[in-house]
């Protein structure tokens, strides 16, 4: 079967959606360069598209995303990179204070159609300032989108909704997930902002994630099997809107949620999850509880960040632990 | 036609022409003195940035703009979008945080958009001006259309401006910078905070940029209309620098305490209304019965306004989407 | 007795450790003006310490910041007044990308004494952009304190603390607070930093907030007394580090809590309570839930935003129904 | 002790002292030539940044502080922290993730920081360093240390330079801002997005500014004195942009395509190294045979080191305290 890689599906969602609709545009630092930008997603685009649509900004992050706003509220449907999220901070006032509330002070009579792609996640001894995962920034903000894709084909399909989407979306791309492939056969289905998947079936244990970490859960599901443990695997795919359904309908099935989230557990998404299920899920939850990052910044030591990092063994063991613990 | 009769036919047009951009700066004037004593009264609600003293500015840009223009302007809005057409009876109904204002009283002063009279946003960032009027051009370049974008001296000395002047220049931007120099952002002189010439910096981009008296609106006028025409010509950002002075406190908290002695004195001497006023009955060839006339019209239309917004229902709360 | 009115007592603490430390400094946009800032909170100081140690600066809030930064990893321990809480994005990169990453990065060798005052919340009719409470976006960065006072005896104290902590501490002044006033007699007593306080004892429920959902929980803790509701009232203080061992105490107790969030739920501290109940105190969970805002920007028109803000009433009526529905 | 045996004894003074500088550039050279071939080895990490080329930039600068003055470098920064003084040792265990490194091997390649030897930080935000030793010089203007920002051409983009140039200004303080323009940021020429002269915008704040050769340890630092000379006496913040080139691509990632043809071969020829072994075995008298044999101990240096770090251990992962 023919294979997609993330990265092509990153580039191809952009091609497509700049043949489709004149009204798209992209820009970001580099993003025009023959490499197609610090992560090579973008490449051949600017030939493609010509340079009044594809085009390269000085390093000027509040500028690209203010810019970027005001084109959008102008009938411009614009894509911009910010190349990584921890830079996302320079362009966040523009973001929040411009971008998210405008729909609403407008009276609902404008919108501003924007995708703010960004490359996220640790992992690639990067370091403390270039590791970030800035969901927990944007999670409290009304008015934006925050998506989260965790597979060529997913990310394909999201990056596609995101552009089509009226409203501002954060469109984050790990840095992990880059070099995946998968199988592919034809066109990827379309896949809705802030509709959650179930990545795999499961009776014992749901286990929750978005981007890298679904592909962690699902190595782990796989190893649970093993003894006897059915762990079903919840992918939430957008973070803001959340489906809280889709979490509360796994919970009803399972009884027992964690949460596998790459960021500090203070002040993290996981923590809405929890509260979600206790909030509104209080009489199915046996047991609840997240895996994430201690809280300090990202290392860059390989062992260090190894062991920052909630992976596939942490996952396996803490489930063992609980149900055994549980169990009791 | 004799020639003689054309020049009158011209005059008459230019008087005329005259006399509506002083009845837009003194239904600015007006419609300020109304919030101040409606916030006083406690119908106007948390605060207010009053143009009073700059109407000169908006009211002359505005008239330099066109049907495929885009506006951005800032919490000290009221003039902005009053000079742009924005209906004074919804702007005032936004103020009294009534359902029939131009955002259903939910912007309130600081955050006024009316997408239908090219008034994209008004922003209580500052540098939020800039960076909308810049990305909005992104858009308008298609149509031939400018930008404009306006802040204070103050503003210069933010992120936004900088990023956005070069950002705007290196893609040769249809859009319009103008910078209102009030000698103060907030309570601080612009010479305490800000390192050189403010139209210094443009300049260093390569952007034009011209300092004008922003009290004569026929100046404003002629100067927003040359740069205006540079923008749309496919000539890049312009700049314009208007000095000019406001006469209320910074916002409905500010005493004022620092103005230096006899400047608010003199800059009243300078007043808008009355450089605009002399114009008209001077070289104009005006009445002042005529600029009497506008004064009372104006006067009588606040009231009737006043009446009505005070009539308005408010908003209903109730659930509203998060997303378009 | 003597009173102390909010306002004065932010004075008070500036003037006390302006006199006390060399180091300390304080800047930001007006606060050397005659008015003292826009708030009124820092009238006299220049007089009172020089215009080296307390100075008004640019509207360069990345500036401000980053300025703050530098001097505190060379020996100097500034408070720097950031107007408005909706004005903290501008400045958030060097807070959370310089700051909140020094004293990890350094080995542990140096560290950040700063501290950033900022106006928040609503209810004053600002409007979307300066009625804000940023909580939610520093909630999920290590490294970072955030203090959120509930009195002016509350306010001298924490930001005296603060001032003394040798970490960046993110210190918040509700708007509608800088008016209160209350009976203090003499000096009031030290606080740390992250420890939570009981403002009120109860037996039946617990309300958590801060702020000024303190001052409203207390009311509302009033009006349940009548109908026989117990209700204890806890101000957290300080929201990161939070307090976990006080909420868990607390709801061993009462075995019910709610949350009252001036903000948006999703995402927001209220959940990370939650999350603490559930993952920590989950056989202690009778019930919890949150009472916040509507997931839409802040309203101007005052009937709007007061039906937006969840008031006395608001909680009152929701406790008296949870308690009904749990008492079933 | 007679004039000419003065004179002499200067001239051997300043051979040696050349030599000096040579030996330190050097080091740099082949520590980043070392971290290149370890990176492909798979013993560096993630991604770095070599300063090949720009060697007597932060040299030369660095050769004209005292010990009260501090630096803020880049995620460039490996050469800002061996011209301090750094030690090449713990920086290179740092490279390679050890507990050795002079972070413990927390920090890496891009966030650098050394206290004890007068390096605040490097920084992996673009401006970061413009803000942290604009800050600094708040703290050392009570000192009478200066503070020094390295940063790249790119990087006057950035809303960072504005502010806090213009704050430095307003507040007169003891800064040094050197402006490496090495031509491009990341794959872009800094013409495509820069408006207008870089060295105009601090002019037109009223900050002293030069362009100088950066591929010239001497001229580097007679720059570099003369402006530190002027901050320490209270005139006010100073900047220099040094013209300079990287010999090697942005990042590991990066092959280099957007190179103007012949342009790398043109500056090889003005290498730093080049152009300061001809000043000392010309006008300084010094042989070829000192210069090789500086070479030859920088070799063997930095195999030692090589050796010394691949053996030293990596860090314990454990819990770490949040909060000082
Ligand atoms: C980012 C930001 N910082 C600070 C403020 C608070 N503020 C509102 S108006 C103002 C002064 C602006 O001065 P200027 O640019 O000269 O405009 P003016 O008010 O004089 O028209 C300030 C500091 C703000 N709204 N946004
Ligand atoms: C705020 C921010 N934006 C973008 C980047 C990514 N980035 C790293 S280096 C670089 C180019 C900087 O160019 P320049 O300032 O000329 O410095 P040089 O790398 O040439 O030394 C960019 C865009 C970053 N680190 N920080
Ligand atoms: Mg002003
Ligand atoms: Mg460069």
């Amino acid at each position: 079967m023919p294979t997609l890689d993330f990265r092509t599906a990153i580039r191809d969602a952009l091609d497509e959606e700049l043949a489709r609709d004149e009204r798209v545009v992209l820009f970001g630092e580099d993003v025009a360069s023959v490499q197609g930008g610090v992560f090579a997603a973008t490449p051949g685009l600017q030939e493609r598209h010509g340079s009044e649509r594809v085009f390269d900004t000085p390093i000027s992050e509040l500028a690209i995303t203010g810019a970027a706003y005001g084109a959008a509220v102008n009938g411009l449907r614009p894509v911009i990179e910010i190349m990584f999220g921890d830079f996302l901070f320079l362009a966040m006032d523009s973001l929040v204070n411009q971008s998210a509330k405008f729909f609403y002070l407008s009276g609902g009579r404008g919108s501003v159609p924007l995708v703010v792609r960004s490359a996220v996640g640790a992992g690639g001894r990067f370091g403390a300032i270039h590791s970030q995962s800035p969901i927990g920034w944007f999670h409290n903000v009304p008015g934006i989108k925050v998506a989260a894709p965790s597979s060529p084909s997913e990310a394909k399909a999201l990056l596609k909704a995101a552009i089509r989407d009226d409203n501002p979306v954060l469109f984050l791309e790990h840095k992990r997930l880059y070099g995946v492939k998968e199988e592919v056969d034809g066109d990827v289905p379309d896949v809705p902002l802030g509709r959650a998947r179930v990545a795999r079936e499961g009776a014992d244990v749901t286990l929750v994630s978005v981007m890298k970490g679904v592909g962690d859960c699902l190595q782990a599901a796989e190893a649970l099997a093993a003894d006897g443990i059915s762990a079903e695997v919840l992918d939430l795919r957008t973070l803001r809107p959340m489906d809280t359904d889709a979490i509360l309908a796994s919970l009803a099935k399972t009884h027992r949620l964690a949460v596998v989230e790459e960021g500090p557990a203070n002040g993290g998404w996981g923590g809405e999850v929890l509260a979600v299920a206790a909030e509104h899920g209080l009489h199915d939850v046996d047991d609840v509880w997240r895996l994430a990052t201690p809280e300090h910044p990202i290392p860059y030591s390989p062992p260090l960040e190894d062991a920052f990092l909630p992976g596939v063994e942490a996952i396996v063991a803490s489930v063992r632990s609980r149900l055994g613990a549980a169990s009791h | 036609m004799s020639a003689s009769a054309t020049t009158g036919a011209q005059a008459g047009a230019q008087t005329q022409d005259g006399l509506d951009l002083y009845r837009r700066m003194r239904l600015i004037r007006r419609f300020e003195d109304t919030i101040q004593s409606l916030f006083q009264k406690g119908e106007v609600h948390g605060t207010t940035h009053l143009y009073s003293g700059q109407e000169a500015v908006a009211v002359g840009v505005s008239s330099a703009l066109g049907d495929e223009d885009r506006v951005a302007g800032t919490y000290r809005g009221h003039g902005h979008a009053l000079a742009l057409g924005v209906d004074p009876q919804g702007l005032l109904d936004e103020m009294l945080g009534r359902a029939t204002g131009v955002c259903g009283g939910r912007a309130g002063s600081m955050n006024v958009i009316d997408l239908e009279h090219r008034l994209m946003g008004c922003y209580g960032i500052i540098g939020g001006s800039i960076a909308a009027a810049t990305g909005a051009s992104l858009a308008l370049r298609r149509t031939g259309g400018v930008a404009v974008a306006y802040f204070g001296d103050g503003t210069t000395n933010q992120g936004y401006f900088h990023e956005c002047l070069n950002f705007a220049k290196v893609m040769s931007l249809p859009v319009l910078y103008v910078c209102e120099n009030n000698l103060y952002g907030e309570f601080t002189p612009w010479e305490d905070v800000t390192a050189g010439r403010i139209e210094a910096r443009p300049e260093t981009f390569g952007i034009p940029a011209v300092t004008i008296d922003g009290n004569d609106v026929w100046v404003v006028r002629d100067a927003a209309r040359e740069a205006v025409g540079r923008a749309r010509a496919g000539e890049g950002p312009q700049f314009i620098q208007a000095m000019t002075y406001r006469f209320v406190g910074h916002s409905r908290s500010d005493p004022g305490a620092y103005r230096k002695p006899g400047e608010l004195e003199a800059w009243r001497e300078r007043d808008p209304l009355k450089v605009a006023r002399e114009r008209l009955v001077g070289a104009l060839g005006a009445g002042d019965a005529d600029v009497d006339a506008i004064d009372a019209e104006v006067d009588e239309q606040l009231e009737r306004m006043v009446q009505a917004g005070l009539a308005a229902p408010y908003p209903q709360p109730g659930p509203v989407p998060e997303f378009a």
